[in-house]
C-alpha cells in the first residue's frame, strides 16, 4: 500500500479539493447515473434492463478474477467496477446481443483495468475500451437500433438482445416494422444528418424519443446528472463545460458559413454520446490531466475531435473514439502543462 | 554502409583490394541469382497477370471471350504500346469477334483506405455492366458488401451512364439513392449500414465516366475490328 | 578477416530446437515484429510468410557461412544486406509466380523480409563465425520457430476473426466472427495475449523453483 | 478532397492508416525506443528527416531503374542505396552541426534497417505516386510514426507509476497499449475523404 501513496504524492494539484473517499465519490456517481439508466428502461423496455444487469455482473466477476489471479484484496466493494458496468451498458444500443455485451464488459476490465494494475492506474476510460472492442468486432450489431417507446417493450424483449452466444444477432428491422406506425428508419439523429441533411428538432433531443444507444438519447437527464455532480464537487466542472466548448468552437464557424451543410451547434451539443461523454466519461479522473490548464486543452481536444470526425470522418459518431484519444495524449498534456518547480530540474 | 570503413579507419591497399573483391564477388553473384530467378519467373508471372485481367475484364464485360489493350492518351485512344503514357483501357470482344465492351479501372476514398474497381461499359447500350473491385480494406461485413452483395451487384447489370448532347460529360449524374428508391436506370441503391462504401463506388463510377464516357463514344472506331 | 581462431559448437539437436522455443525469434527475442503483426490475418499468409522467411534466412545464412572467411568485416554488412536482398527478391518472384492473390495479400511485406532483424541478427551472431551444416540447421530451428510464431497468431485471428482455418469455415453460417481479430488492432492484441500467458507460465515455474529451494533450505 | 491530392495522401498515411499503428512499420523502434518522451521525440524527428532523404533517393532510383529496365534490381538497388544515403547524411551531420548530430545521431544506424523507412519507398514506388505524392507520403509517414511513438512514450512513462502486474510487465504490456491505440485511431477513419 505504501506504493499507492507515493503515487498520489507524485501528481501535484489534485483533483479534489476535499478529501472524500474513492466509494463516496462512486456512490453519489450511481445516484447521478440512476435517473438515466431509469430513463432508458421506460424508453427501451426490459432489454435495457438485462444489458444493464449483464455488463454491471459480468463486470464485477471479472474484477473478482482478475483481483485472484494477481493475488489482490478484491475491489468490488468501491463501486467503480459497477459504475464501469452501468457506463458501458449505457453506451450500447438497446437491443444489443448480451452475449456481446458481456464480452465487452469482461474486455473493459481486463484491456482497461486490470492489465495496468487495477482502479486508479488505467490509461482509458475502462467501460470506453470495451465499447471500442465492441464496436470494432462486431460493427453490425452495435450500429442496428431500434426506436424508443415501442408498445408491448415492457413484456418482451428485442429479438436480438436473446442471441445465443457467438452467433450472429437476428435481424430486427421486420420486428420494428410489425410494431411502428410511421416507418422507422433505423438511423440515429446523427446518421440522418450525416447521410440526409435531415436535421432532428431539439426538443426531441433533449427528451430522447429518438434511436441511439441505451442511454444517450435524453440530454436534458444526463445534464441534470451532471449538474448534480458538480454542485457536490464530484466531478470537475471544467471537462464537461470544455468538452462542449470544444463542440460550439468547432461547430458554430462551420454553421454560419454554410448552414445547408453543417448541422447548428446546439443540435452537436444534444445529439448522439457528446452529453453523456462530456458528464460521464471524459471526467474519469485517472486518465484524464492533472494540470488546471491542462483539464481545458484535453476537454476542448475531446470536444473539438468529436466534432471533427462526426463532420469529416467516416463514423457518425466520435464522442468515444475522441475520448480515448484524449485519454492517449493526456500524459503528455500533463507533462507539458506542468508548472515547473524553481532550482530543481524537470523529473525523468 | 561501404563508406563505414573508409572514413572511420586508415585503409592499406591490400585491404581496400580484398573489400573490392569480395563486395564484386558478392555483387556478381547477387546479380547473376537475380536476373536467373527473373528470366524463370517472367513468363510465368505475366501468365498468372494475364489470367487475373481476363478474369476481371470477362466478369464485367458479359460475353466477352478475347481481349485487346488499349491507352486513353493525350490525342484519344491508342493501341498500347509500352512507351505510351495514359490511363489503360481494355477492349472485351466477344464470340462473333465485336466490340462487347470496354473496361477501365476506377477509384476513390471508401471508409478506411482507397477503393480500387474495375468497371465494364457498354458502348451500344451506353450503360455500365459490372464491376469487378480490384482492392479494397473496407470494414467486414459491412463495407465489403459492395464486392459480394448480390443485391449491390445487381444496380450494375445496366446502369445508364449516356454521354450528353455536347460530349463533356454524362447526360445524367450516376448518383447514389437510398436502399430501396431506385427508380431510374442511372441511379444506384446503397446498400443500407454503408453509406459511405456504396457512395465511394457511386462516386469514382461518376466521375470516370464523365470523363471517359464521351471519349468512348467518340473513339469507337479505333476499338471495332475493322470487317 | 579471418585471423581469430573460431569456436565451433558441435551440432546437436538442440541446435535446432533452441531456436523452436528457448530463442524464439517472435515470443522471446522480439525480432521481426513488422510481418508477425502484418500478415497474420489468416493462417495461409501467415504460413507463407513464415515459409518465406524460413528460406531466406537458411539461404543467406548458407552462403555468409561459406563465404565467411573471405567477407572483410568492414563490409561485411553490407555484404550480408546485398546477400539478403537477392534472396528476398527471389522469393518475391517465386510467390508471384506461384499465386498473385497470395502475392496481393502479402503486399509489400514479402520485399520488406529484406529489414527483417532476425535475418541480419543471425547473420551477423551466428553464420558469420559458424560452419555450413551448424549453419543450415540453426537457421532451419529459428525459421522454424519463426513460422509456429506466425501461425499462432494467425490461426488464432482467423478462427476468431473470419470463423474458418486455411480459409475453410468452420462453425457455419450463423457463426459471428470477431472483425476486430483480422484489424490491426486484433494482431497487437493476440501478440500481447500470448506473451501474457507465456509470461504467466514462466513466473509460475519461476515461483514453484524459488518454493523449491526455500523447502530445501528449510530442511 | 480527391483519393490523389497531396493533402489527402499526408492525411492518411499520418493518421488514418498510421503507419505504425495500422500498417504495422517500423514496430521494432516502436516498441524499444517508445520508453522515455525526450528519446521518442528525437527518434521521431531522426525518422522523418531520413524517410524524406530515402523518399527522394527512391524516387530517383526508380525512375533510373525504369530508363534502363532492370527493375528486378530494385530492392537491392533501394536497400543499397539508402543505407549509403543515411550514412551521409550521418557524416555530413557530424561535419557541419555537431549538435543535431548528438541529438539525432545515435539513431541514424538504428533507423537504417527499420522496416519503415523500406516500406516508404516500397509503397510509393507500387502506389505509383509522383515526385510531390511521394513526398507528402513520407512526411506523412514519418509524422504518424512520431505522433505513435510520442503517445507510447507518454503512456508508458505514465505506467512507471503503476502497480503493473509482473505477468503483464515489459513487451506485453506494450503490445497491449499499441494494441489499445490502434483501436482508438480507428476512430479516424474515412477522415478527409467526400462522404457529405
Amino acid at each position: 500500500m505504501s506504493e499507492l501513496r507515493i503515487t498520489t504524492d507524485l501528481r501535484s494539484s489534485p483533483h479534489l479539493k476535499q478529501m472524500v473517499s474513492v466509494p463516496q465519490i462512486m456512490r453519489n456517481v450511481v445516484y447521478a447515473l440512476l435517473p438515466v439508466c431509469a430513463w432508458s428502461v421506460y424508453a427501451f423496455g426490459i432489454s435495457v434492463l438485462l444489458l444493464l444487469i449483464t455488463t454491471t455482473l459480468t463486470c464485477m466477476l471479472s474484477e473478482a478474477l482478475f483481483c485472484r489471479l494477481s493475488g489482490k484484496a478484491s475491489s468490488i466493494s468501491d463501486g467503480s467496477i459497477a459504475i464501469t458496468g452501468l457506463l458501458l451498458a449505457l453506451t450500447l444500443p438497446p437491443g444489443f446481443p448480451l452475449w456481446m455485451a458481456a464480452v465487452a464488459a469482461f474486455v473493459a476490465v481486463g484491456l482497461g483495468k486490470a492489465l495496468f494494475g487495477g482502479l486508479g492506474y488505467n490509461v482509458m476510460n475502462p467501460a470506453l475500451v470495451g465499447r471500442a472492442f465492441v464496436q470494432a468486432a462486431f460493427p453490425v450489431a452495435i450500429t442496428t437500433w431500434s426506436p424508443p417507446f415501442l408498445p408491448g417493450r415492457f413484456s418482451e424483449v428485442i429479438p436480438s438482445t436473446l442471441t445465443a452466444p457467438f452467433m450472429k444477432p437476428v435481424p430486427i428491422g421486420e420486428w420494428i416494422e410489425q410494431r411502428t406506425v410511421d416507418g422507422f428508419s433505423g438511423a440515429t439523429p446523427l446518421a440522418l444528418q450525416k447521410f440526409e441533411q435531415i436535421i432532428t428538432p431539439w426538443p426531441d433531443l433533449l427528451t430522447g424519443t429518438i434511436a441511439g444507444s441505451a442511454g444517450e438519447t435524453s440530454a436534458l437527464i444526463i445534464l441534470l446528472g451532471g449538474i448534480y455532480l458538480a454542485v457536490r464537487r464530484m466531478l470537475d466542472w471544467r471537462l464537461p463545460v470544455g468538452v462542449m466548448l470544444g463542440a460550439v468552437i468547432v461547430s458554430l464557424p462551420l454553421w454560419l458559413l454554410d448552414a445547408s451543410r453543417y448541422p447548428d451547434p446546439l443540435f452537436v451539443l444534444l445529439s448522439g454520446g457528446l452529453m453523456l461523454g462530456a458528464v460521464f466519461m471524459a471526467t474519469d479522473m485517472v486518465a484524464s490531466p492533472v494540470t488546471p490548464l491542462g483539464v481545458w486543452i484535453y476537454a476542448l481536444f475531446i470536444g473539438m475531435l468529436t466534432v471533427v470526425i462526426r463532420l469529416f470522418g467516416g463514423l457518425t459518431e466520435g464522442v468515444m473514439y475522441a475520448i480515448l484519444l484524449g485519454n492517449a495524449i493526456s500524459p503528455l498534456i500533463s507533462l507539458v502543462t506542468q508548472p515547473k518547480i524553481f532550482g530543481e530540474g524537470r523529473k525523468p | 554502409m561501404i563508406q563505414e570503413g573508409t572514413a572511420q579507419s586508415p585503409v592499406s591497399p591490400a585491404l581496400t583490394r580484398s573489400m573490392l573483391r569480395t563486395l564484386g564477388l558478392v555483387a556478381t553473384l547477387s546479380g547473376l541469382l537475380v536476373v536467373l530467378s527473373y528470366r524463370i519467373t517472367l513468363p510465368i508471372i505475366e501468365e498468372n497477370k494475364r489470367l487475373a485481367i481476363e478474369r476481371a475484364l470477362f466478369k464485367v464485360i458479359p460475353g466477352a471471350i478475347s481481349r485487346q489493350d488499349f491507352m486513353i492518351t493525350d490525342r484519344g485512344i491508342e493501341l498500347a504500346q509500352s512507351d505510351l503514357q495514359g490511363t489503360a483501357l481494355y477492349a472485351g470482344y466477344g464470340q462473333d469477334g465485336r466490340l462487347k465492351g470496354v473496361a477501365l479501372e476506377a477509384a476513390a476514398a471508401g471508409y478506411q483506405d482507397v477503393i480500387r474497381i474495375l468497371y465494364g461499359y457498354d458502348p451500344y447500350c451506353q450503360c455500365i455492366r459490372g464491376i469487378e473491385v480490384l482492392k479494397m480494406a473496407e470494414t467486414p461485413g459491412i463495407g465489403d458488401k459492395i464486392a459480394k452483395d448480390p443485391v449491390f451487384q445487381e444496380n450494375f447489370t445496366a446502369l445508364e451512364a449516356r454521354a450528353n448532347a455536347t460530349g463533356d460529360g454524362l447526360e445524367r449524374a450516376i448518383v447514389l439513392v437510398k436502399q430501396g428508391e431506385k427508380s431510374e436506370a442511372w441511379q444506384i441503391d446503397a446498400i443500407s449500414g454503408a453509406t459511405i462504401s456504396s457512395k465511394a463506388i457511386a462516386r469514382m463510377l461518376n466521375d470516370s465516366a464523365q470523363r471517359y464516357v464521351p471519349l468512348i463514344q467518340n473513339n469507337l472506331a479505333v476499338m471495332e475490328p475493322a470487317s | 578477416m579471418p585471423g581469430r581462431p573460431e569456436q565451433h559448437e558441435p551440432v546437436t539437436l538442440d541446435t535446432f530446437l533452441r531456436g523452436l522455443w528457448e530463442e524464439n525469434p517472435v515470443f522471446v527475442m522480439l525480432l521481426g515484429m513488422c510481418p508477425v503483426l502484418a500478415v497474420t490475418n489468416s493462417a495461409i499468409n501467415a504460413l507463407a510468410m513464415g515459409l518465406a522467411s524460413t528460406f531466406v534466412l537458411v539461404a543467406s545464412n548458407s552462403l555468409v557461412s561459406l563465404l565467411r572467411h573471405y567477407i572483410p568485416k568492414q563490409v561485411r554488412i553490407a555484404t550480408y544486406i546485398i546477400i539478403i536482398a537477392t534472396f528476398v527478391t527471389m522469393v518475391d518472384y517465386a510467390i508471384q509466380a506461384i499465386s498473385l492473390d497470395l502475392y496481393n495479400a502479402l503486399g509489400a511485406f514479402i520485399q520488406l523480409i529484406v529489414v527483417n532483424c532476425m535475418i541480419l541478427g543471425r547473420a551477423e551472431a551466428y553464420a558469420s563465425k559458424q560452419p555450413l551444416g551448424a549453419t543450415v540447421v540453426n537457421g532451419l530451428g529459428i525459421g522454424a520457430g519463426f513460422t509456429l510464431a506466425l501461425l499462432s497468431l494467425g490461426v488464432v485471428r482467423e478462427v476468431l476473426g473470419s470463423g474458418s482455418l486455411f480459409g475453410v469455415s468452420l462453425f457455419g453460417e450463423n457463426f459471428q466472427p470477431w472483425v476486430v481479430m483480422i484489424l490491426p488492432p486484433g494482431g497487437f492484441f493476440v501478440l500481447g495475449t500470448w506473451l501474457l500467458i507465456f509470461a504467466a507460465f514462466r513466473l509460475r515455474k519461476q515461483r514453484r523453483t524459488e518454493l523449491g529451494e526455500v523447502a530445501q533450505h528449510e530442511r | 478532397m480527391n483519393a490523389d491530392s497531396v493533402t489527402f495522401i499526408f492525411l492518411n498515411a499520418a493518421i488514418v492508416n498510421n503507419f505504425v499503428l495500422a500498417m504495422f512499420l517500423g514496430i521494432c523502434p516502436f516498441l524499444g525506443v517508445s520508453a522515455k518522451r525526450d528519446t521518442a521525440l528525437s527518434m521521431g524527428l531522426a525518422v522523418i528527416f531520413v524517410m524524406l532523404v530515402s523518399s527522394i533517393c527512391a524516387y530517383g532510383i526508380n525512375w533510373l531503374l525504369k530508363l534502363f529496365e532492370i527493375e528486378y534490381l530494385r530492392l537491392i538497388c533501394y536497400i543499397a542505396v539508402i543505407a549509403s544515403a543515411v550514412q551521409l547524411v550521418e557524416m555530413t551531420m557530424k561535419k557541419f552541426s555537431p549538435a543535431l548530430f548528438r541529438a539525432l545521431g545515435i539513431f541514424l544506424p538504428l533507423i537504417t534497417t527499420n522496416c519503415a523507412i523500406l516500406g516508404v519507398a516500397l509503397f510509393q514506388t507500387s502506389r505509383e505516386y509522383n515526385f510531390l505524392q511521394s513526398l507528402a507520403f513520407s512526411l506523412g509517414a514519418g509524422v504518424g510514426f512520431t505522433i505513435a511513438l510520442m503517445l507510447m512514450a507518454g503512456l508508458r512513462q505514465h505506467l512507471e507509476l503503476a502497480k503493473v502486474p509482473n505477468v503483464s510487465q515489459g513487451a506485453a504490456l506494450t503490445l497491449m497499449l499499441a494494441g489499445l491505440l490502434s483501436l482508438a485511431f480507428m476512430g479516424f477513419a474515412g477522415l478527409g475523404a467526400q462522404h457529405g
